[in-house]
């Protein structure tokens, strides 16, 4: 069969299955239902849901009164409603559509889709829109293009050299339109405009792999937004770069060197004058072999399967349903013909962490 | 001479038994002309008394009538370290901008335009140069090509000694002559305006 | 050296005026020159009259004669960008391309914008050049392509009108020739591919081949058709290069390949066919059909080859020649 | 023109070699002729004779409407082919597009080739242009979906193919438009005719839907055509290539299809060059299709065209009787 024709279903996620919307017409807005959720299922995900302290309750849309029961604080996405002329307490509303989440005692609204507002220290991917005199503008699927200054990033040559004006006309041999890098937000501006740095080894133009994207929302903030994962079929080790704003970039390992070609991992700042070669800006792929790139797509396709089923991806996560989609399929297995191997790696990925 | 010229595609020679010089590439291990014009074979000197060893350099050149034709239909492009003629047009503090319109004594076409910047006026005592004293809007220079910059302009250095100003009108519009590397004077009136003045051939 | 501003918004004439081109090799006066005859074997394509070099305010230019078809072609560039803020960096050059029928060039008037069907063309000229010219070669410029077809041949006459008979239902099953105007269009196209790769060559631009146009037409027996004998029918079919507006007598045409063709490569740059090919022997039918197009180019390429060197020898033999003359009609 | 934001060189690199190893890796892990799955659905919109909704994973969502007026011959006694190619109109607009009035088109999968139009006139009809020509050109002996649209003496529908296209790409897939404009056609009844034909009055329809004639009988031939973009790397070939493909790609094609007879077998009404990014190769690599590789591109899309004709096909009508 060449090509699939689904006729169009509601969209129905795993997660949100779980979740079944109770929609009420009741004057008194969506009651907050805070100790049973009415979902009997206790099963891993509600659990692990709430050790975060988050608790979904359905959706709810933008005027829609969240509750007015006054113990409650107004969280992000929620406004206080007028008082009313009776002296009545005010109502929480909801400024969003999304879910209501609660910390505490704070009420807020996490939206269903939103696009990905930088925060300084995120790790994010991004790809370079335009080169400016001294300084790159970066798209990272923010409202506002992020800035990347010159001054910001490795010089070949050592971190500690001095910027010359010669940098400054080859600018575009560092990074140009295009080019994709890994970078952490170093600043904010007033209006919410990220400033990036690559100043560490970690960070830099990105080779060796494959870019995709997905929905900001879908990547947990972890401690490590880089992974690496050791790959079956003799695909060797392969970095995952999640960046939080959705942007995900997967590669060959790579091992920076130091002068001696030995492996280190934990790099002193006087060598990385050293470290910090021409190399490191280099548009050449190494040899990357068959049974890696394969692997490489596999993750990819993992990834695409875990956000198409509304599943936030984290390390956990990943493994667990690259673990899954190694189980499910052999090698050859023809992804593209079959749409329900998502789902399926999905739904053994999901099982494999409820048996923890 | 009928049979020199040869019209892009055509192939000139196995690639191992010449060097590629202009106007050819490389397709099947061929060396394949990408112009039309003729046939030029240079042989690589070398410098030890075998010259085996380094093959002649083939390249493709396109014959030419007269200079004013040539420049009329010139595919010339300004490239990083090419010595360029431009034409002041506007300054401002931090640059100058000017209309690029000779390219290694050839002229061009379509004027580009280039900036120089404060920085790479002079070679010494950057810091104290000022645009102001140094280009008037008007003035032809002699610059060099240091990068292709950004979308719209080409970045020059008149940071040389035979860089710089090579033909200005004073403010009263009389022609100058350069009295020193940084002066020039007024044909008419005597005035002396200050410019970065290319040193005279 | 005058400080005039360049217009840089549109593609300037030459501000001296122009002489009209006067080719000495043609000999017969125009009205002498028939239109196409019907006689010309299917294998054969129209005479080509292609001569380069005679707008002197542009890099390069070609003029293409293939009766009744005219069109000249204009290259200008490498040239810079626009200076517009939203212009992106280039690394190699921009080509466009724009084809333009002259308001009289057809039967019908045509307005002065260009209608969909010219800027479809533009975009079959663009794929035709666009992998044949060295792009890497110039950064930050761009090259225009400008063409203007002066005369055609089109489907706007009187033979191309259907006819409702007076009292009869008009959906009775008509005759119609549906591939005429992409047969029209297509010999268009395969003349614009050409006379652009003269106007290419002659500004010096780089390319890896030059790219030429062929045209084919597939016919068949006109009421053939109506039995069921499809399997048979392949004897009937008959090929014709550069295939004239009018199909031959008693013959309808399936389909139509227009396509660029970079000979020395052997590869085709732009395809575009049109109309019915059964597909009951594989691609049989389509390559059968696309050979003969490709054998249309290679013809015209020969004459291409030829118009690319002639301004070139002119110059060389100038420049041999002791004797100077005040012989300028070649000048550009 | 490039795409919006180009691939950056490593990336490309990647893509190429990746996909040039034998077998290809493609990034979904689809095999070579492999169709990324579509969600479709027709019929959906009251006020049309026809529609259809398609959506595709990566590039978006693509909305067909075909509307029918009664309209009088342009002349009475002559009607030229260029007076009868005007009884349909097909008008691509892209939502939320900068420059897209009614009859304004975009450039689709490098169908117009945007790179081709100077920046003076963005927005060509290109895809329209397109659409049009693979509708008139799929035509039987004889036959021609024109013919179909003759009511009586003197009179004609007039269609109108308006297709919105909602995509995150400016170079969407030359096969959501086809497959979506296949579906809309293919759904498209048109009310019965209850006048005779041969006077030259104002024709009367009836208002009974459950005898309307469709414009595309289920069970006459050719079908609606379908056009299958097929790109070229190394030595493979590609069906359906994605965004990233399609700027790796060296070379591509789009190729027409209709399916001719009940037996399955698809004639070839149509073949167009298709813009690709040429970003992968270097100097002296491929600049255009040699005669082998056309062959090889072209058989591919004749093998896999009448199962999706037949599948889309499929999927219309069932939904058409659920309705």
């Amino acid at each position: 069969m060449p090509i699939q024709i689904i006729a169009p279903a509601p969209f129905l996620s795993a997660e949100e299955e779980e979740e079944e919307f109770q929609v009420e017409e009741d004057e008194g807005g969506v009651p907050l239902d805070l100790d049973n959720d009415g979902d009997t299922a206790m099963d891993g995900v509600a659990a692990s849901k709430r050790k975060q302290g988050r608790q979904a309750a359905g959706i709810v849309t933008p005027g829609e009164i969240v509750t007015d029961d006054p113990q409650w604080m107004r969280g992000h996405g929620t406004y206080l409603s007028s008082p009313t002329a009776d002296g009545e307490s005010q109502s929480i509303v909801s400024s969003l559509a999304g879910t209501i989440s609660k910390t505490n005692k704070l009420l807020s609204i996490r939206a269903l889709r939103f696009r990905y507002v930088p925060e300084i220290g995120d790790l994010v991917v991004g790809r370079i829109l335009e080169v400016q005199t001294k300084r790159w503008r970066v798209d990272i699927a923010a409202p506002h293009s992020a800035a990347l200054l010159l001054s910001s990033i490795n010089l070949p040559g050592g971190i500690l050299r001095k910027r010359t004006s010669t940098d400054e006309l080859q600018i575009r041999t560092f990074f140009s339109e295009g080019d994709l890098l890994v970078a952490e937000v170093q600043t904010l501006n007033s209006d919410g405009q990220a400033s990036l740095h690559t100043r560490s080894l970690k960070y830099g133009k990105l080779r060796n792999g494959y870019f995709m994207t997905i929905d900001a929302g879908m990547v947990r903030r972890m401690k490590s937004h880089v992974l690496t994962m050791n790959t079956s079929n003799g695909g060797g080790e392969v970095d995952i770069y999640l960046g939080v704003n959705g942007y995900i970039y997967i590669a060959k390992h790579t091992t920076p060197l130091t002068e001696g070609g030995v492996e280190s991992k934990s790099v002193s700042i006087t060598r990385l004058e050293e470290e910090a070669s021409e190399a490191i800006y280099s548009n050449v792929n190494e040899d990357i072999s068959p049974e890696t790139r394969a692997e490489i797509a596999r993750i990819g396709c993992v990834l695409r399967a875990l956000v198409k089923a509304n599943v936030k991806i984290d390390e956990e996560m990943l493994n667990l349903g690259y673990e899954a989609a190694l189980e499910e399929f052999l090698e050859g297995f023809d992804w593209g013909s079959d749409t329900e191997a998502g789902k399926r790696v999905v739904d053994l990925a999901l099982a494999k962490r409820r048996m923890g | 001479m009928m049979t020199s010229l040869v019209v892009p595609g055509q192939p000139l020679g196995v690639a191992t038994a010449y060097v590629p010089g202009t106007g050819v590439h490389i397709f099947n291990n061929q060396i394949i002309a990408s112009l039309v014009g003729k046939v030029v074979t240079i042989p690589n000197a070398s410098n030890t008394a075998t010259t085996s060893s380094a093959p002649p350099t083939i390249s493709v050149v396109k014959p030419v009538l007269t200079p004013e034709e040539e420049s009329s239909s010139s595919t010339l492009l300004p490239d990083v370290s090419s010595t360029v003629l431009c034409r002041i047009t506007r300054i401002n503090a931090r640059q100058a901008t000017a209309a690029i319109f000779v390219v290694n004594d050839r002229i061009v076409g379509d004027e580009f335009q280039g900036v120089i910047r404060v920085q790479d006026v002079r070679l010494t005592e950057i810091d104290k140069v000022k645009i102001f004293t140094s280009f008037r809007p008007g003035d032809i220079v002699r610059a060099r090509v240091i990068s292709l910059g950004d979308q719209s302009n080409y970045y020059l250095s008149t940071a040389s000694n035979e860089l710089g100003v090579i033909m200005a009108s004073s403010e009263s519009g009389d022609s100058m002559y350069p009295i020193n590397w940084r002066e020039m004077k007024s044909v008419r009136t005597g005035a002396v305006e200050e410019r970065k003045v290319a040193k005279p051939f | 050296m005058a400080a005039k501003a360049p217009d840089r918004r549109r593609n300037n004439p030459p501000s001296h005026g122009t002489n009209p081109p006067v080719f000495l090799s043609t000999s017969l006066p125009s009205s002498t020159i028939k239109p196409e005859q019907a006689s010309r074997p299917p294998n054969e394509i129209r005479k080509i009259f292609l001569r380069t070099g005679l707008v002197s305010s542009v890099t390069g230019s070609s003029f293409l004669e293939i009766a009744p078809l005219k069109l000249s072609v204009s290259v200008l560039g490498p040239r810079p960008l626009p200076r517009t803020s939203t212009t992106p960096f280039a690394a190699q050059a921009i080509l466009t391309t724009e084809v333009k029928f002259a308001p009289f060039a057809s039967t019908v008037r045509r307005g002065y914008l260009r209608d969909s069907s010219e800027r479809d063309l533009g975009s079959r000229l663009y794929q035709s050049l666009v992998g044949a010219i060295r792009r890497e070669l110039y950064p930050k410029s761009r090259i225009e392509v400008v063409v203007t077809i002066l005369d055609s041949e089109d489907e706007g006459d009187e033979v191309n009108t259907v006819y409702m008979e007076e009292g009869k239902a008009a959906f009775e099953p008509t005759f119609r020739d549906a591939g005429r105007a992409e047969r029209a269009l297509g010999v268009v196209l395969a003349g614009c591919i050409t006379a652009a790769s003269a106007a290419l060559a002659d500004a010096g631009i780089e390319m890896y081949d030059l790219v030429s146009g062929g045209v084919s037409t597939v016919l068949v027996d006109q009421f053939d058709g109506k039995g069921k004998g499809k399997e048979g029918d392949s004897e009937k079919r008959l090929y014709v290069r550069d295939p004239a507006i009018a199909p031959p007598e008693g013959k309808k045409p399936l389909a139509t390949c227009v396509l660029g063709y970079m000979a020395a490569r052997d590869e085709i740059s732009e395809l575009w066919i049109l109309g019915k090919l059964g597909t009951k022997n594989g691609t049989a039918e389509m390559e059968e059909l696309v050979d003969e197009a490709i054998a249309a180019a290679r013809s015209s390429r020969g004459v291409l080859n030829e118009a690319a060197k002639e301004r070139v020898q002119f110059i060389v033999d100038k420049a041999q020649s002791t004797t100077q003359t005040d012989d300028t009609e070649m000048t550009g | 023109m490039p795409p919006p934001t180009p691939l950056s060189p490593p990336e490309l690199s990647y893509l190429f070699t990746s996909l040039s190893l034998t077998p290809p890796i493609r990034p979904d892990l689809r095999s070579a002729s492999q169709f990324r799955p579509l969600i479709a659905e027709c019929s959906f919109l009251p006020h049309c004779n026809g529609s259809s909704r398609i959506c595709m994973t990566e590039a978006g969502e693509c909305i067909v409407g075909i509307k029918a007026e009664v309209e009088k011959d342009a002349t009475s006694k002559y009607a030229t082919i260029i007076e009868r190619e005007k009884w349909i109109e097909v008008s691509v607009e892209v939502a939320g597009g900068g420059a897209s009035g009614p009859g304004s088109g975009v450039g689709v999968g490098g169908i117009s080739g945007a790179g081709g139009a100077s920046g003076r006139d963005e927005g060509d009809g290109g895809a329209a242009v397109w659409l049009k020509e693979g509708l008139l050109a799929c035509g039987g002996d004889g036959w021609s979906i024109l013919d179909r649209l003759v009511i009586s003496k003197g009179w004609h529908w007039k269609l109108y193919i308006d297709v919105l296209l909602l995509t995150p790409t400016s170079h969407p897939s030359p096969l959501l438009l086809s497959t979506a404009v296949n579906m809309a056609l293919d759904s498209t009844y048109l009310p019965k005719l209850t006048s005779p034909h041969d006077v030259d009055d104002i024709p009367a329809f009836s208002d009974d839907w459950a005898i309307s004639v469709p414009l595309y009988e289920p069970t006459t031939f050719p079908r609606p055509p379908i056009s299958l973009p097929v790109v070229a790397i190394g030595d493979n070939v590609f069906l359906d290539p994605s965004v990233a493909e399609v700027a790796t790609a060296e070379v591509g094609l789009v190729v027409t299809l209709a399916l001719s007879d009940a037996d399955g077998s698809c004639d070839i009404v149509g073949v167009r060059g298709m813009e690709v990014g040429r970003a992968g190769g270097k100097e002296g690599d491929r600049k255009g299709i040699n005669r082998k590789l056309l062959r090889k591109m072209v058989t591919t899309c004749v093998n896999e065209a009448s199962e999706v004709i037949k599948t889309l096909g499929e999927t219309t009508h069932k939904q058409m009787f659920r309705a």
